[in-house]
């Protein structure tokens, strides 16, 4: 059975190597190897369901041993990984086309990141941690870089803050492993339990650093918008997804796997009785909810939208898990996988329009609700998870947060993640609306709804947003059960939701579902009886009594939350990304003038450097050997 | 002996600094023989004849052979410091 | 039958073939270029034969002219100067194969012939255990690659190797001055047997024959400021001639320096010192490799960064330090060698060395261009490539002891590599993702050139994907060197 | 002593005008001068007072008499090996003067930075 | 200006600390260790009476094995340089010619040059001097005959053919070393003879006239080399 988890590593890796071998004898192998090894995959990850298993030492290095292991919240981002790669692998197929785009290694790369994340989610210690972390860096940027010229340098300023932040890692990795010589969990969590707060809080920098920039929390987001709106549309769902995830996962074992909120609150004075590392972590991560919100609202791309969105999203994730009361921190998990659910929907629902029209500027869309009707109404369903609208998932795991914060009577908190929350509406709404309703551009008349291929993943995923709306219990039999592991209190739950009487409001959101229904259909029927406006054709309106003919068809969703910009553009122009490119531009071009110019091409400066060497040691030696 | 390598030294050194800031090039590389000579010199009175003439021939003769081709082929002197 | 398990084999097999070049070279014209490619495949075998027997006793002993050791010369082959010296062979071997292929020019003689000469130099260099007969060596070398430098001959080429010859000459002469001062302090010139007599002497006598020797070596080390002539100097040359320069030239001479620091010198008081030189080193390679449009010239300045890092390595004086300075230099002996190899079959299909014009390369030149990315990755130390094994080690080598100053070196390698990671990835980027402007003709390099690259590149992989005996190997290298077994072990074997 | 002196008076000579001399010709005498001052400065290391050379031409000389032979071999290697890197630098310097037209190093510096 | 008085004071620091360091080791001072085993016993080991032949080939061989090298190298590399892509003609170039005098007295000097260099590398381990030296002096009369008659062409096949042959003449007599019982690159294997006679010292006259021949063809080759006119490649980069 262990060795599984060893097997289970190498197939998606042997599964990327068979794949572009396949390849060569024909592109339908190199789909089937994908697709098979891909679905493997998530069956091995289904096989350890709920299980817990310690320590699978599979090699050591400097003394350090590699291990392996699982427990129900590895298990969770597991199954995040498999479930998104292997629906996403099927939608490229249908997708990703062969005579547009050379793709002999993009399967290969695909499986390689979902390799690698599996690794990182498997790793039992910080070498292999490390390791799989670095590969996911690259192989990523390999993937992204896959969209052509924009990409590009979408890509390279990706893999340039990836290497940052995995070197940030690196020092606080290389400080624990010269303190304890062992680098497994374990003995990692013993080691910071021993040391001083210095040191405790030194590692949890540094190691949050590369966790931030993968999970774009806000000062070290700049990479993602660009990043996420480049990829090519597969991509980047596995990158909002599941990659950013990795950044959450990776905070989660460093706050509770390492330290613990008893430990933390031991060596560091407390605010809201948080430790106060714990409420930094939290501040930043209700910064990038509001401002990213702000910033999705204002913009012009779908995916560029999307990705905002992300980062907005994360910040409820990284926010609950840094609450670290059990009800926010399993609220925080949830949201990981509900913001993997319907991200990935919305992302691939966009992919599909884009595969369709080409495009995916809002103002040049509208009017795709006929059709492409399963894409919109999948879409519709994630926009709903995305704003947190009872009965679909996104709902369930906001609400945990909010009441967490609650408990905790962080006020600031809480009306800055409603800020979120409401902002949500506004742009996803945005997006809906200039994609599907208003006008049809003459151009796109002839399109069609995707192909079954891109369809299955779409409602694949738009079915479990409302499964896990209805029946949170699901995943929070896993959380749960996982977060007994690192020392939390079980909240009770049922398969329906929260029970009255734990120290926290009751859910239960088949009731608010039914009532939902309810509601709508008593409107849907008001609306029917009551409605004294007439029905028109969709593209038959006018303007102001005029006719307006289909080259001159009025579509405002262009600057669409103009005024609401005016409002908050003091905030927009925070512009973080102007003070690191400011200072980027400023090393190089002290690289440039000053350090590189040392080499002058003038033999008799280089001589003369030799003849300085010299007299330096000659200094030394006429002082006697003491030149410090 | 003493003597004899004090003047012999010094008329090295001479011959260096000449070779070192003599314009013209040909000369200096005359000096810079005639400083391997000398060399030469003091490597027969300090008991290495074998050196002596290791240098003789090849340090003083085939070198400055070597350098005067070498200036004939580019200039003759030097410009400027 | 003759024992091959010969290190003095090492140095004179290519030395008979060089001048069976030249012998034969009127008649055979250009039939001579298969004679370096014999020379180094027995070179190969005779440095792979030598394994069980280092691995056995630690070190082999070879004696020259019948007479025991201090009062001749000697061969002393240890655990790293067995590993150096394969891969010295190695890519040798690899370069005379690629030779066949990319040489066309005149006189083709004289090029194989100094080219054997400066490969046999520098395994002469590793291997050599006397001090003068490490600058009879250190001088084969540069003069082989003098020549070999300027051997395109147009303008670039002769300044390069002037600047080269210029720089290198004076540092010969440093290198013999401290020489000579050892010599006048011990009387005698095995590196042993000077070991054992400088106990005597007091930490200032002993700096200045380091300091002469460390400028001297440090030249060809490429240790930041006396590199200069480097940056020109690889790009001139030819392609395989810098994969050899960049490859093995400064990590022999810094396992030169090494040696003799930790048998000759053995003093803690310069480590520091050696720190800040590694660090500028450092600094001053990668910062100016990242403005290079040049891609060779990019590359060179890259070797003086990745000189630094092993150097900084070395200068924590620790074991793990000296393990991961060890498997730096092969890290980046394999890369560098490897990636030069491609480089230059890339330049002959496009006929430039400026980054633009390899626009597109990826996808013309497949197998060219994945090795070229495989070798940067190692070089940038990303995993599972053994340069992160290596970066690895560093780093936990570097915070064992951690002071200030330590952790801020640290931050300023990482930084480094963030900086080396920007121009490889800018290099990748604008060769599987850029666009070729002008339409020109390119094919894959030649099967027999990327049958040396391939080599070198599955041998990279190999030692990437199953590193433990090689990180073991070193590990015991490093043990040895830093707890003075060298000398021990050579007094044993009757190295002296 | 003075020996001594005369050597580290070369070698100095020698970077000086290594430093210094902007002609190329010149650079090449300094390397001359400072291989000539090494070479001095090994074979009067190896000077023993009142000794001969090391050559038993004829009976009589005695080996505690002698002077130390082995400066004398390194010295040998090294002449041979400053002459064969001076022809090599003439070499450079012909065709430096062919490209670029002049002997002055500053004015060579096509390749920087 | 500035740098001048800058880079004399360094110098000068470098000197000061050079002879703080020779201080400790007087002129004239016996500081042989290794030196007075070679003077006690090196007659007998290796046959030569001069030691620092012996030194240099028997004791050090590989040291001048490398010394060889260098210096072929050296020759290789002005080959390189001024090799003529165009074929094998070379301008003559425009050297004044020389007087009747010299022209004559070097074809006179020429073979009582050649001959005092035979003479110096045969009896290299017997007097003063050897290959380099007798090398050198033949070498010196080939710049003679060049300088006197500039058209002078020597045969460079020919040369390049003896460099080999010395080279591998040194390299395997060499080599014969590992194959006796002793096991030792560059054994004197040949029986040493009587002191101070031409046949003596076992394999040290041979190859001392291995190196007399082969300095002589490289420093030759470089001469003749260096003597015609370079034709540098256009463009250049």
């Amino acid at each position: 059975m262990n060795i599984l988890l060893e097997i289970m590593l190498a197939t998606p890796f042997i599964g990327g190597l068979l794949a572009f071998i396949g390849g060569k004898v024909h592109r339908w192998v190199r789909y089937a190897v994908a697709v098979t090894f891909s679905f493997l995959t998530l069956i091995e990850a289904l096989v350890y369901y709920n299980a817990t298993i310690k320590g699978v030492v599979w090699g050591s290095l400097f003394g350090s041993k590699l291990v392996l292991q699982t427990n129900p919240i590895s298990w969770l981002f597991l199954f995040i990984v498999t479930a998104m790669s292997f629906l996403i692998v099927i939608f490229s197929i249908g997708d990703m086309e062969e005579d547009k785009i050379k793709l002999d290694s993009y399967y290969m790369q695909l499986l390689f990141v979902e390799g690698a994340m599996v690794g990182i989610v498997l790793a039992g210690d910080l070498i292999t941690f490390f390791m799989f972390w670095e590969i996911m860096s690259w192989t990523s940027y390999f993937l992204i870089i896959y969209g052509g010229k924009k990409s590009v340098a979408a890509g390279y300023k990706y893999i340039i803050m990836s290497i940052i932040g995995a070197y940030s890692m690196f020092i606080a990795i290389a400080m624990l492993y010269v303190k304890a010589h062992s680098l497994v969990y374990a003995d990692v969590a013993a080691t910071l339990a021993h040391s001083s707060a210095t040191f405790v809080v030194w590692t949890v920098v540094l190691l949050g650093i590369g966790f931030f920039v993968k999970a774009a929390v806000m000062p070290l987001h700049t990479w993602l918008p660009d990043a996420h709106s480049e990829a090519p549309s597969p991509v980047s769902p596995l990158l909002s997804g599941v990659l950013i995830k990795m950044g959450a996962y990776g905070l989660f074992i460093v706050l509770y796997g390492f330290l613990s909120v008893q430990l933390a609150g031991n060596i560091m004075p407390s605010v809201f009785s948080t430790p106060i590392l714990l409420y930094i972590i939290q501040w930043l991560a209700a910064l990038s909810i509001v401002l990213a919100t702000f910033l999705a609202i204002m913009q012009e791309d779908a995916k560029r939208l999307l990705a905002y969105s992300s980062i907005s999203q994360i910040g409820y994730v990284v926010l609950g898990i840094a609450t670290g009361t059990s009800l926010g921190v399993a609220g925080g998990l949830f949201h990981a996988l509900n913001h993997a659910i319907f991200k990935g929907l919305l992302f691939l629902a966009v992919g599909a329009v884009i595969y369709r029209t080409g495009t995916r500027n809002l103002s040049d869309l509208g009017g795709l609700v006929k059709k492409m009707p399963y894409t919109f109404t999948a879409l519709l369903l994630g926009i709903i998870a995305l704003a947190g609208v009872p009965p679909l998932n996104g709902f369930v795991s906001k609400w945990m947060i909010y009441e967490a914060l609650l408990q905790k009577k962080e006020v600031f908190l809480l009306i800055m993640a409603f800020i979120g929350s409401t902002g949500a509406f506004l742009y996803v709404y945005r997006l809906i609306h200039s994609i599907f309703l208003g006008q049809l551009p003459k151009k796109y008349e002839n399109v069609k709804d995707v192909p079954i291929l891109m369809q299955f993943p779409i409602w694949v995923l738009a079915v479990l947003t409302i499964v896990f709306g209805i029946f949170p219990g699901l995943a929070m039999n896993v959380i749960v059960k996982g977060m007994k592991l690192f020392g939390f209190k079980p909240i009770a739950y049922t398969l329906f939701g929260f029970p009255q009487g734990t120290a926290m409001g009751a859910l239960k959101v088949i009731n608010i579902s039914a009532v939902l229904v309810v509601a709508f259909v008593a409107a849907w029927v008001l609306f029917l009886i009551l409605s004294k406006s007439r029905k028109v054709s969709q593209y038959d309106n006018y303007a102001a009594g005029q006719v307006v003919t289909p080259e001159l068809k009025y579509n405002y969703s262009f600057g669409f939350y103009m005024s609401f910009g005016r409002v908050i553009k003091s905030i927009l122009k925070l512009g973080i990304e102007r003070i690191y490119n400011y200072w980027v531009d400023a090393a190089k071009v002290f690289g440039d003038y000053y350090m590189r110019r040392v080499y002058t091409g003038n033999l008799e400066t280089y001589n003369s450097y030799i003849v300085i060497v010299v007299t330096i040691a000659a200094v030394a030696i006429l002082l006697g050997g003491k030149l410090w | 002996m003493i003597l004899v390598s004090w003047v012999l030294i010094i008329l090295m050194i001479a011959l260096a600094i000449l070779s070192i800031e003599l314009k013209n090039l040909i000369a200096a590389v005359v000096a810079v023989g005639a400083v391997s000579l000398v060399i030469s010199l003091l490597f027969l009175l300090i008991q290495a004849p074998d050196v002596a003439m290791a240098e003789a021939s090849i340090g003083a003769a085939l070198t400055m052979a070597i350098y005067i081709i070498g200036v004939r082929k580019t200039e003759r002197s030097e410009k400027d410091g | 039958m003759v024992n091959i398990a010969n290190p003095i084999l090492l140095v004179v097999i290519p030395l008979f073939f060089t001048f069976l070049i030249a012998l034969s070279g009127s008649f055979l014209k250009s039939g001579v270029k298969y004679l370096p490619v014999i020379a180094f495949a027995l070179n190969l075998v005779v440095s792979l034969a030598l394994i069980p027997e280092v691995v056995k006793n630690g070190m082999v002993i070879a004696t020259t002219a019948g007479f025991k050791p201090p009062f001749a010369i000697d061969m002393a082959v240890d655990k790293l100067g067995l590993f150096l010296s394969i891969i010295a062979s190695l890519l040798g071997f690899v370069a005379s194969v690629y030779n066949l292929f990319y040489i066309d020019e005149e006189p083709q003689e004289k090029f194989h012939a100094l080219f054997t000469l400066l490969v046999a130099g520098l395994t002469w260099m590793i291997i050599t255990g006397d001090i003068f007969n490490l600058f009879v060596a250190f001088e084969v070398t540069s003069i082989a690659a003098f020549g070999l430098v300027g051997f395109h001959r147009d303008k670039g080429a002769i300044e390069a190797g002037f600047k080269y010859l210029v720089m290198g000459s004076i540092g010969g002469s440093f290198l013999l001055i401290g020489i000579i001062m050892l010599y006048a302090a011990t009387g005698t010139l095995n590196i042993v047997d000077i070991a054992q007599k400088t106990s005597h002497l007091t930490f200032q006598q002993k700096l200045f024959p380091f300091a002469m020797i460390f400028t001297g070596l440090g030249i060809e080390g490429a240790l930041f400021p006396l590199n200069a002539w480097l940056p020109d100097a690889h790009p001139a040359a030819p392609s395989s001639v810098s994969s050899i320069l960049s490859g093995i030239m400064t990590t022999a001479a810094i396992y030169a320096i090494i040696r003799l620091t930790n048998t000759i010198f053995d003093f803690n008081q310069i480590y520091f010192f050696l720190m800040i030189f590694a660090l500028l080193t450092l600094i001053f390679g990668e910062v100016s490799a990242f403005f290079q449009k040049d891609i060779k010239r990019m590359l060179a300045y890259s070797t003086i960064g990745q000189t630094g890092l092993f150097f900084f390595a070395f200068s924590l004086n620790t074991v793990n330090g000296l393990q991961g300075a060890f498997m730096q230099m092969v890290n980046h002996s394999l890369s560098k060698g490897m990636l030069f190899l491609v480089v230059g079959g890339m330049i002959m299909q496009v006929g430039s060395r400026n980054i633009d014009d390899f626009a597109g390369l990826g996808r013309k030149m497949k197998v060219s261009s994945f090795f070229l990315a495989i070798g940067a990755f190692s070089l940038m130390g990303l995993p599972p490539f053994f340069g992160f094994w290596s970066k690895l080690k560093i780093i936990f080598a570097a915070l064992q002891n951690a002071n200030a100053f330590l952790v801020a070196s640290v931050v300023i390698i990482l930084l480094m590599s963030v900086v080396e990671g920007a121009y490889f990835f800018k290099l990748l980027q604008v060769m599987f993702f850029g666009k070729q402007e002008k339409d020109v003709a390119v094919k894959e390099a030649s099967y027999g050139m990327l049958f040396s690259v391939v080599v070198l590149g599955t041998v990279l992989l190999i030692i990437s994907f199953y590193p433990s005996p090689v990180i073991d190997f070193m590990h015991k290298a490093a043990a040895e060197i830093i707890n003075k077994n060298y000398i021990t072990l050579a007094l044993k074997l009757g190295g002296l | 002593m003075i020996y001594y002196v005369g050597s580290f008076l070369l070698i100095a000579l020698g970077l000086y005008a290594v430093i210094i001399k902007k002609n190329l010709i010149k650079i090449l005498i300094g390397l001359d001068l400072i291989a000539s001052g090494v070479n001095l400065l090994i074979i009067s290391i190896g000077y023993v007072k009142g000794g001969t050379a090391p050559i038993f031409s004829r009976a009589g000389l005695k080996a505690s008499m002698m002077v130390d032979p082995i400066p004398q071999a390194l010295t040998l290697t090294a002449i041979v090996i400053d002459a064969s890197e001076m022809a090599l630098a003439v070499a450079f310097v012909v065709l430096l003067y062919k490209y670029y037209g002049t002997l002055d190093i500053k004015k060579i510096r096509s390749l920087k930075w | 200006m500035v740098r001048k008085v800058v880079y004399s004071i360094f110098l000068a620091i470098i000197v000061l600390a050079l002879a703080m360091f020779f201080a400790a080791y007087p002129f004239g001072k016996n500081k042989m260790t290794v030196g007075e085993y070679y003077l006690n016993h090196g007659v007998a080991q290796t046959g030569a009476a001069n030691i620092v032949t012996s030194v240099v080939l028997d004791y050090r061989g590989f040291d001048t094995l490398g010394e060889v090298s260098v210096l072929f190298a050296a020759a290789a590399g002005v080959a390189i340089l001024f090799f003529l892509a165009g074929g094998t003609k070379r301008e003559q170039e425009d050297l004044t010619k020389p007087n009747f005098v010299v022209r004559v007295g070097s074809r006179i000097i020429f073979p009582f040059i050649l001959l005092f260099g035979s003479y110096i590398f045969i009896h290299g381990h017997l007097t003063p001097g050897g290959g380099f030296q007798g090398g050198s002096i033949i070498a010196s009369g080939f710049l003679l005959l060049y300088l006197s008659y500039p058209g002078t062409r020597t045969n460079r096949d020919g040369l390049s053919i003896i460099e080999g042959l010395a080279g591998l003449t040194f390299v395997v007599l060499g080599l014969i070393g590992l194959f006796l019982p002793q096991y030792s690159f560059l054994y004197n294997f040949l029986p040493k003879g009587i002191l101070n006679t031409i046949v003596s010292a076992g394999i040290l006259p041979i190859i001392y006239i291995a190196i007399g021949f082969k300095v002589a063809s490289e420093f030759a080759g470089i001469v003749d080399d260096m003597m015609c006119q370079v034709i540098c490649r256009g463009g250049g980069k």
